[in-house]
């Protein structure tokens, strides 16, 4: 079985290294991605929700439905514990 | 003022969520019905979208009210609302029939067992109806993660099956994931719309085609598709029979729905069918699926691991339809998609009647269980019938345009797989009807048969069932209609 | 060799990623398999936060002074705010699947006493 | 079982320090708007300084000060907080969890109406995540049996 996993593994590494050919470079300040959505949250964070940390106003303002998403699945995994593992007081 | 529908689908079941809890620490008996009322909100709203889809055509819906590359947007096209309805209709049927079920099983923790049945239901719905990537991947998920805890709690290898189910989830999950963020750092958005008006630019890139590969093996892994369907069987096998109704129909067509999406949507079918074969290599996955689940199903004996493996087959065939990727083709898999989700979710809730009220699960011995479960054992049968594809059944028609897909596309072995499996399904489920219905050859010295009562499934578990089952026999007649009215405009454009 | 200096960062995570990857379908012990679970999502978030980087760029929150006139806020001065968003989401995520991959395993301690994956398919059969 | 001890020197030094982790977990909840905090990591510092409490007393202690059952209580609160602002957006006329709708109730400008909404928001999810911290916790450590302590 373990060589098995290692030919998978090594597979996957190769695919993906293959794919990393086109990105832009670490860190160029014009790369796609931080020119074609981003650049409004930063600049118009101030002006449309009063929050400083972009950050924060991303979160929970323009994707806040993401956040709610999160906190419903940290309440899955609470829910989940409590199902699988408490023993009621005998 | 006309409700918003498009967010009452998912917010309704999600905050009862929130109120089981407490609820289940004042009356323990109030959730259930809690349960009922939410789904049946939801229904009733997603029925309404399908309707106003019909009307107006697709709806967008701005979460918090911004614009869609910036903030999430809900797209809802009639693929979107036919799936949600699906979604929803038999979550709503598995929940009515959970009851006596999860009160036998699990005693102390109904509480908690309808948050989680619930919190699944809405990750699968939020899948349904989001036009963003990332969202996806959250409610993808929750819903997984209330299986992997629900699954986890069922019979002695319930919690190494789930565990198996968690470790290809998570891998499946973080490949989805990683080729958004892919796909992100060539684009730079996450919404879908936005993402297929900018990738044609980049069909060439070598980023965009590693993408397209991982979420397939993602979705792929989700789906359950031929190889990447190790951890199924087991899984909804060892699963409590209530989560296996639930899980079965539901999980692997959400996953179809998803892959539809991307190959169709995100990237358009220029991408998949030319710039790349991955619709022909798909197709052939899907044939070995159909062939592999066929083939094994045959030699089980245990009847929920059989419909597991019937369930690969049946994958394998919406896999198949995707992959033909010309009309019929394609109609032929969504309406597959509803088709199935029908079959499976009537097949489970039989299974679940059977262990609840005989605790058999061996197929050998279910000799004379029509003369104690009459109505359930003729729905098995109809059921059957509509899986193997007999005419009247709404199973015919979609292996029927499958078969015209395959023909138009010029595939002659790919139409003879299909009869082919068609008579294995014959085969598989007439040995288990023999069994029923008919006493073995070595039986007929004995003398008058015993009297046995009839002791059928409680009303609670029946009633679905019948349902189910008229649903097959009547969506049967209606596929035609069905056809014109949605799937007609739910099959993408420019195949 | 100019593409290993300049993108290096997709190459430590994909390095990472293996070993996770590796960890999680190769190994036997069920904690061993979630330890590489763990590695394999840290990987996609070092990933992600990587991408989201602008060299000569400060934390993306924006410093005004109350009243006085803020200065034309540049998208470039700041750090692509999106990836570390979509990260919290991730790793909240990581957190959920762990602990509930740590419950089903006390479960199945409590079953089997053993955390070795081919004890425990011996002693299901 | 790891023996129990009455460890002076852990638990005054605990009684002393938790206070004030609680109250840099709050700083961080609300500080979220002009550094970086906000839900989440507030609520797990405010788990971590009730953790430090079951771990230096014993968990029967601990649960008489968060029950069981107020536990589950605050996991599903802050989750109805933060979608019942939602709600609260969608019934003003907005769309769901659009807070500048909150500007009709509050006496505040759209703009700032949203700065409210994302205080809101934290406080729902530093609630939930503190308890659900505090929550699976409880429930790996002592392996269901609250009553029989830590080990």
């Amino acid at each position: 079985m373990k060589p098995l996993a290692l030919i998978a593994v090594l597979m996957t590494g190769i695919l993906l290294l293959y794919g990393t050919i086109d990105m832009p470079n670490w860190g160029d300040p014009d790369s796609p991605a931080s020119i074609h959505v981003s650049p409004r949250y930063i600049e118009k964070t101030v002006e449309e929700t009063a929050v400083p940390n972009v950050v924060t106003s991303a979160l929970a303002d323009y994707r806040g439905y993401d956040t709610l998403g999160e906190t419903v699945v940290i309440f899955t995994a609470a829910m989940a514990c409590i199902l699988l593992i408490r023993r009621p007081r005998k | 003022m006309t409700l918003p529908f498009p967010i009452l689908i998912i917010i309704v079941p999600l905050i009862t969520a929130f109120f089981i809890p407490i609820v289940g620490w004042w009356r323990r008996g109030l959730c259930y019905p809690l349960v009922i009322v939410a789904l049946s909100v939801s229904v009733v709203s997603s029925i309404a979208i399908l309707h106003m889809v019909g009307e107006q055509g697709t709806i967008r819906y701005y979460l918090g009210s911004w614009d869609p590359p910036w903030g999430i947007e809900y797209v809802i096209d009639h693929l979107n609302a036919f799936m949600a309805v699906i979604v929803s209709a038999i979550s709503l049927l598995v929940a009515i029939s959970s009851k006596r079920s999860v009160e036998r099983e699990l005693p102390q923790k109904i509480v908690y067992f309808y948050c989680l049945f619930l919190l699944q239901v809405t990750g699968l719905l939020g899948i349904v109806v989001t036009g963003d990537m990332f969202n996806l991947y959250v409610f993808l998920e929750i819903a997984s993660l209330a299986g992997y805890a629900l699954i986890a709690i069922g019979e002695d290898g319930a919690p190494f099956a789930s565990f198996n189910y968690m470790i290809y989830g998570t891998i499946g999950a973080c490949f989805y994931l990683l080729s958004v963020g892919y796909l992100y750092v060539v684009t730079g958005s996450l919404n879908m719309a936005d993402l297929s008006t900018i990738l044609p630019r980049l069909y060439h890139s070598k980023v965009v085609l590693m993408a397209f590969a991982f979420f397939i093996v993602g979705v792929g892994l989700k789906m359950a598709l031929f190889p990447l369907h190790v951890w199924l069987p087991d899984a909804y096998t060892y699963a409590p029979s209530a989560v296996s109704a639930l899980v079965a129909p539901l999980m692997t067509k959400v996953g179809a729905y998803v892959l539809i999406r991307i190959i169709f949507t995100v990237f358009k079918p220029s991408f998949s069918v030319a710039v790349i074969p991955a619709t022909t290599i798909l197709s052939w996955v899907a044939i070995i699926a159909i062939l592999f689940g066929c083939i094994l199903a045959l030699g089980q004996t245990d009847l929920k691991r059989m419909l597991a493996y019937v369930l690969i087959a049946e994958v394998g065939y919406i896999a198949l339809g995707v992959g033909l990727a010309n009309k019929a083709g394609l109609t032929g898999a969504i309406l597959h998609i509803l088709n199935d989700a029908l079959m499976m979710a009537c097949l489970f809730l039989v299974v679940g009647a059977i262990l609840y009220k005989v605790g058999l699960r061996n197929v050998h011995q279910f000799r004379y269980l029509h003369r104690k479960m009459p109505i359930t054992m003729a729905a098995f049968t109809i059921t059957a019938l509509s899986v193997i594809g007999i005419p009247p059944t709404c199973g015919f028609f979609s292996k029927w345009y499958l078969v015209l897909g395959a023909i138009s596309a010029g595939r002659w072995l790919f139409t003879a797989i299909l009869l082919l499996s068609s008579l294995l399904n014959a085969i598989l489920f007439f040995r288990v009807i023999e069994n029923v219905y008919f006493e073995p050859a070595d039986a007929h010295h004995g003398g008058g048969h015993e009297e046995i009562s009839i002791d059928e499934a409680p009303l609670s578990m029946l009633i679905p069932i019948l349902i189910v089952t008229a649903g097959i026999l009547s969506l049967g007649i209606l596929s035609g209609k069905i056809i014109s009215s949605i799937i007609e405009f739910a099959v993408p454009p420019g195949l | 060799m100019e593409l290993i200096i300049s993108k290096y960062n997709y190459w430590v995570y994909i390095i990472l990623m293996m070993i996770g990857f590796y960890a999680m379908i190769g190994k036997r012990n069920l904690v061993k398999k979630l330890v590489g679970m763990n590695i394999f999502q840290t990987a996609i978030i070092l990933y992600f936060v990587s991408t989201g980087a602008k060299r000569g760029a400060t934390i993306p929150i924006v410093e005004h002074g109350h009243g006085e006139v803020a200065h034309a806020i540049q998208a470039a001065h700041y750090v692509n705010p999106l990836p570390h968003v979509l990260m919290l989401t991730a790793i909240v995520v990581m957190v959920s699947t762990f602990g509930v991959a740590l419950a089903i395993i006390i479960m199945l301690y409590r079953r089997y006493n053993t955390l070795e994956e081919d004890e425990i398919l011996e002693l299901r059969k | 079982m790891i023996a129990h001890l009455e460890d002076v020197i852990i638990q005054t030094v605990c009684r002393i320090l938790i206070p004030f982790i609680q109250v840099y977990g709050l700083y961080v909840i609300a500080h979220g708007h002009h550094s970086p905090g906000g839900g989440f990591q507030g609520g797990v510092i405010l788990g971590a300084g009730f953790i430090l409490f079951c771990v230096a007393y014993d968990i029967n202690e601990a649960k008489r000060r968060l029950s069981e059952k107020l536990d589950t209580v605050f996991c599903s609160l802050g989750l109805i907080i933060y979608s019942g602002i939602g709600f609260t957006c969608l019934v003003l006329g907005g769309n769901y969890l659009n807070y500048s709708r909150l500007g009709r109730i509050l006496p505040v400008d759209p703009v700032n109406a949203r700065s409210l909404g994302i205080l809101g928001i934290e406080i729902g999810v530093g609630i939930t995540v503190m308890a659900v911290m505090v929550s699976i916790f409880l429930d790996l450590v002592s392996r269901g049996k609250h009553e029989e302590g830590l080990g």
